[in-house]
């Protein structure tokens, strides 16, 4: 009676899909040519960039050595000061929180997003893909002008609909001027951003289960939860860690859209995100070599946390 | 638009050609102001920003 | 009427035609918008293929950027630019060992605009003294007008009560500096500050540079305006008056000045006279790295022209020779953009202190005073964090 | 059956409202861009156009003539990068999903890593790169830095996609006759059309949307790309307010030419998330 639990779907992470077998070619020289050209662009974008960061985290590097002063070198320094400097951790502490929220309700909408596609019919499932193809569509500057725009303390849009509800004081209120609700908007921008590449790619996702599978659940009197819990969520697992990866890495990393809402808002540093705070370091404040060392330190940090997963991503791909 | 075609033809180029590049030969004599075409940055005045109190 | 502000079209076009004149060449000038600015000198001035030839910089940029060697030496220049009559205070944050880099290209002021009709309605006169500015800031200052419209994290007019009380934002001693917001006197201006701020402005307490004209003028719909009183550039009373659809095109408003409603005066000292003000405007200097040294020079000359200083005078906008001061003109506006320039206080001319402007301290710093924060235990907190900086290049 | 009939209705009712929360910003953009700065500084929003209706924002906005500029600029570097970077990843994609060979599992490791590296410490050294080889303000200079930030995604995607398609298929062509690359070509690379659909539209808008980079790689007005056409707005002149309209308007028309390659490729790319991401 019970559906079965390792559908035999093509996309099954764990397993090794039933179609390719690779055979262990002959180890010729083909795929070192083949990623020979993605080799140079990489080289040629990021080699020097790269190194110099590296080198620079070492270093006494301001306005001085970028006119021409020879940079000292210092050694750890930079780390150092970094360890016992309380606002970096306040600052990453604060940015981990914001991305894994952040990304955790993106996925969640998406995934939910997806079965809705997926559930209704197709006129509807159009007006609903089109929708989300303007949203994503939108390049960042000119949603961030927008939510700006709507989330406005005087004129915006948000304010005034709110004001509406009786028994609702929301005058003037100043969104971006405390930092539990900037980023609150922050948070609700990059997610209406995020949701539409996560619900394609679940949906993608979706249209693999054949249709048979969820009718023998049906007719088996599976709930629509569990159906979801026992069918849909394994199949889209691959899919949605993936996507999850992806999501927390992009938000950690945010910098455009919390740049223009602290335009529009405080500059204090109690808004900074890691993008922000690096940006200010290095920029702002000339320090150069500050900055290249926390960037080193974030790399590392995102590497810490999410290796337990990317060994396992690594793992499977070796399986395939 | 012949920018465009330039730009692009050089796009094309091989990428080794990237690195190969050497930088424009010396500019003429500099104690002679005769001809020199030069740029001139302005600040914007005061820091503007986005916020919408306008 | 030109908008004044940055250096309007004519003066862009004058400066290209006498350039052609005088050396034959393309003078091209470009705009760098605040946000990005810093980021492009970083990159370019160092460069000398993509270098700006001439640049302006900031007045509290200034220090910084000279002292790393981003600017020639134009000493030699000096006399024939203008000398001891060049703004002096101006021309000291562009000198490094008793050579000058950097000169002053014009400055600005800020003074208070108020509301005339407001100050009748509720029988004030116009302040004499800082105290008593804040006593009738309350007494016009209700939930919908502000008394006295100021943001929480405007440093850049903030900063006059702290010059006003006699104290400063930073002190030398040798060739270091240090961060003095702890200093009794400044502690004194920032609680005068504090209370004028809480009793007497609602503007967001992170508010750091807002347009203070849209607050002074009476929007379409609204009853009345959103502040009696306002402190703001000396080139904002082109934007300030009675607003009407501009004639040209009625998608834009224009202000007209109207004498009735709204006047203007010097931000009062605390026993009277006038109180320190932070001085805008920017210096200008020829980057070290240019390859075209003589083209710049001839650049410098015109700029320091009797023509164009009167031109910049003509504008608003304050002639770095106090020769041409007068072209500025006798109206109200001129007399206290210059009498309130002649007190204006520069920033620390500290090699860090384009990087504690970047760090947003003194924002940070503002916002928390302003909220309401033990000034004394604040004002200790960021002369640390301050001095980490302030010494830095 | 009824119950199951109003499941539906309710399903459906809550995709509209959804499709609604997605595009109200959308359309506010567009609304605002219709209607007079003047007005838009009035304290009540107003959600038609109706009686305020100008196209004076969009005139305002191109008048200055930079616009073209820009949009050429734009168009050209996103397409450049966007060709490359699919051609390259793909190539990429290809190796680590049909060889086994010593490095692949560095090979992988690093394209991920190269993504968890925050951008802003690196403009100083790009800058630095770029200008050293006289390729400031050029299409080129810019390019190179872009394609080398979206490779890593793109041969991540596209590797799901090729590992989907069985080598038997191949296999069983090569038997009938074809060479190992008509095989390649005949059989699998049809398939993978979704899937480069998808992987470009990423890199479409990376290229598209960036701006840090070009602040400082395209200084000079005349070589800037859109989102600096557009930032450029938004900071107007230090004396005049931000000119509210004219951003709204020029935010719509930095919007449209996406919105119109996504709507040509939105068949493809949705059956084309279909095959790759889930063979991630």
């Amino acid at each position: 009676m019970s559906a079965p639990t390792r559908t035999p779907a093509r996309a099954r992470m764990s397993s090794p899909a039933p179609g390719p077998r690779i055979q262990p070619r002959r180890t010729t020289g083909v795929p070192y040519v083949l990623i020979v050209p993605a080799l140079i662009a990489l080289l040629l974008g990021l080699g020097y960039p790269l190194i110099w960061q590296i080198v620079t985290s070492f270093q006494k590097y301001g306005l001085s050595q970028q006119f021409g002063k020879p940079p000292e070198f210092v050694g750890f320094d930079n780390f150092a000061n970094l360890v016992w400097d309380g606002e970096f951790w306040a600052v990453l502490v604060r940015s981990l929180l914001f991305c894994v929220v952040t990304a955790a309700v993106t996925v969640v909408i998406g995934v939910l997003m997806a079965v809705l596609m997926n559930a209704v019919g197709r006129t509807v499932r159009l007006i609903l893909q089109i929708s989300m193809l303007f949203a994503w569509a939108m390049p960042v500057a000119a949603a961030t002008t927008v939510f700006i725009w709507l989330f406005d303390r005087r004129r915006g849009v948000v304010n005034y609909l709110l004001d509406a509800i009786p028994g609702v004081d929301m005058n003037r209120y100043d969104w971006l001027g405390n930092p539990l609700t900037f980023f609150f908007v922050a948070s609700v921008l990059i997610i209406w951003m995020s949701v539409p590449f996560v619900s394609f790619a679940i949906y993608a996702g979706l249209t693999q289960i054949s249709e048979e599978v969820m009718e023998a659940a049906q007719i088996d009197g599976a709930g629509a939860w569990q159906r979801f819990r026992r069918i849909i969520l394994p199949m889209v697992r691959p899919v949605l860690s993936i996507v999850l990866l992806l999501q927390l890495i992009w938000d950690l990393r945010v910098f455009a859209q919390i740049t223009l809402l602290k335009d529009a808002g405080s500059k204090s540093g109690d808004f900074d995100l890691l993008g922000t705070y690096i940006y200010k370091l290095g920029t702002a404040t000339g320090d150069f070599g500050m900055a290249s060392a926390v960037s080193i330190v974030v790399l590392l940090v995102t590497l810490a946390i999410s290796w337990v997963y990317v060994r396992e991503l690594i793992k499977e791909d070796e399986a395939q | 638009m012949k920018r465009k075609i330039a730009s692009i033809a050089a796009a094309t180029a091989a990428l080794v050609v990237l690195a190969g590049c050497s930088t424009p030969s010396e500019a003429p004599n500099p104690d002679d102001a005769k001809g020199q075409n030069i740029t001139f940055w302005l600040m914007g005045v005061t820091p503007r920003t986005l916020s919408v109190t306008t | 009427m030109a908008d004044g502000g940055d250096t309007p079209d004519t003066l862009r076009d004058y400066l290209k035609t006498e350039y052609k004149k005088a050396t034959g060449g393309t003078l091209t000038i470009e705009e760098q918008g605040w946000g990005d600015a810093l980021a492009k000198l970083q990159t370019a001035l160092p460069d000398a293929d993509n270098t700006p030839d001439v640049t302006e910089i900031g007045n509290t940029w200034s220090p910084t950027f000279t002292n790393v060697g981003a600017f020639s030496d134009i000493s030699d220049m000096y006399d024939e630019l203008g000398g001891d009559k060049l703004l002096t205070s101006f021309v000291d944050v562009g000198k490094v060992d008793g050579k000058n880099y950097a000169l002053p290209y014009y400055f600005g002021s800020r003074y208070v605009f108020y509301r005339k009709d407001l100050y009748a309605a509720a029988g004030v006169e116009v302040p004499t003294t800082l105290p008593q500015l804040t006593e009738i800031a309350q007494k016009l200052h209700n939930d919908s007008t502000s008394g006295f419209y100021l943001g929480g994290e405007d440093w850049r007019n903030g900063v006059s009560w702290i010059f006003a009380y006699g104290g400063d934002l930073a002190k030398q001693d040798g060739d270091q500096w240090k961060s003095s917001l702890s200093d009794p006197k400044s502690i004194e201006g920032l609680e005068a500050l504090q209370e004028l701020y809480t009793s007497a402005s609602n503007a967001p307490v992170t508010e750091a540079d807002s347009t203070p004209w849209v607050n002074i003028n009476t929007q379409p719909e609204a009853a009345g305006p959103e502040a009696a009183t306002i402190i703001a550039p000396g080139w904002a009373h082109w934007s300030i008056g009675d607003l009407a659809p501009d004639p040209k095109d009625d998608t834009k408003q224009v202000a007209t000045w109207n004498d009735e409603v709204f006047g203007a005066y010097v931000l009062p000292g605390v026993d009277g006279g006038v109180a320190p003000v932070f001085a805008g405007g920017s210096n200008i200097a020829i980057s070290a790295s240019s390859k075209n040294q003589a083209g710049a020079r001839e650049l410098m000359k015109i700029i320091f022209s009797k023509e164009y200083q009167e031109m910049l005078g003509a504008n608003g906008l304050g002639p770095a020779n106090s020769d041409y001061v007068s072209s500025l003109g006798d109206d109200q506006f001129a007399k206290a953009l210059i009498e309130s320039a002649l007190g204006s206080k520069l920033t620390p001319a500290a090699v860090g202190w384009a990087g504690v402007e970047g760090s947003g301290l003194l924002e940070e710093f503002f916002g928390k005073v302003n909220a309401g924060g033990d000034v004394a235990s604040l004002a200790a907190e960021y002369d640390k964090k301050i001095d980490e900086l302030i010494n830095k290049s | 059956m009824t119950a199951v009939k109003t499941g539906r209705i309710a399903l459906s009712a809550l995709a509209i409202v959804l499709a609604i929360v997605w595009i109200f910003p959308v359309y506010w953009m567009a609304n605002s861009a219709f209607i007079s700065t003047a007005v838009l500084q009035q304290f009540t929003p107003h959600f038609f156009p109706g009686e305020y209706f100008t196209f004076a924002n969009f005139t305002g906005a191109i008048s200055d003539g930079s616009f073209f500029g820009a949009l050429g600029m734009s168009v050209t570097i996103t397409l450049i990068v966007v060709a490359v970077c699919l051609v390259f990843a793909f190539l990429g994609a290809v190796a680590i999903s049909r060889f086994k060979f010593r490095g692949r599992k560095s090979f992988v490791l690093a394209l991920l890593l190269i993504q968890m590296l925050p951008a802003e410490g690196l403009f100083i050294a790009q800058y630095k790169m770029v200008s050293s080889v006289g390729l400031l303000n050029t299409v080129l200079g810019v390019s190179v830095i872009y394609i080398a930030a979206v490779i890593p995604f793109t041969v991540w995607m596209l590797r799901g996609f090729v590992a989907g398609v069985p080598a038997e298929l191949e296999e069983a062509a090569m038997v009938d006759g074809l060479s190992r690359f008509q095989a390649f070509m005949r059989i699998t690379f049809p398939l993978l059309a979704p899937g480069l659909v998808a992987s470009g539209v990423y890199a479409f808008l990376q290229a598209w949307n960036e701006f840090t980079v070009a602040v400082v790689l395209l200084p000079a007005e005349a070589a800037q790309t859109l989102p600096l056409w557009l930032r450029g707005f938004v900071q107007a002149s230090a004396t005049r307010e931000t000119d509210w309209g004219q951003v709204m308007a020029a935010s719509t028309i930095v919007a449209i030419p996406v919105i119109v390659f996504f709507l040509i490729v939105q068949g493809r790319m949705t059956s084309g998330l279909v095959g790759g991401a889930v063979k991630g």
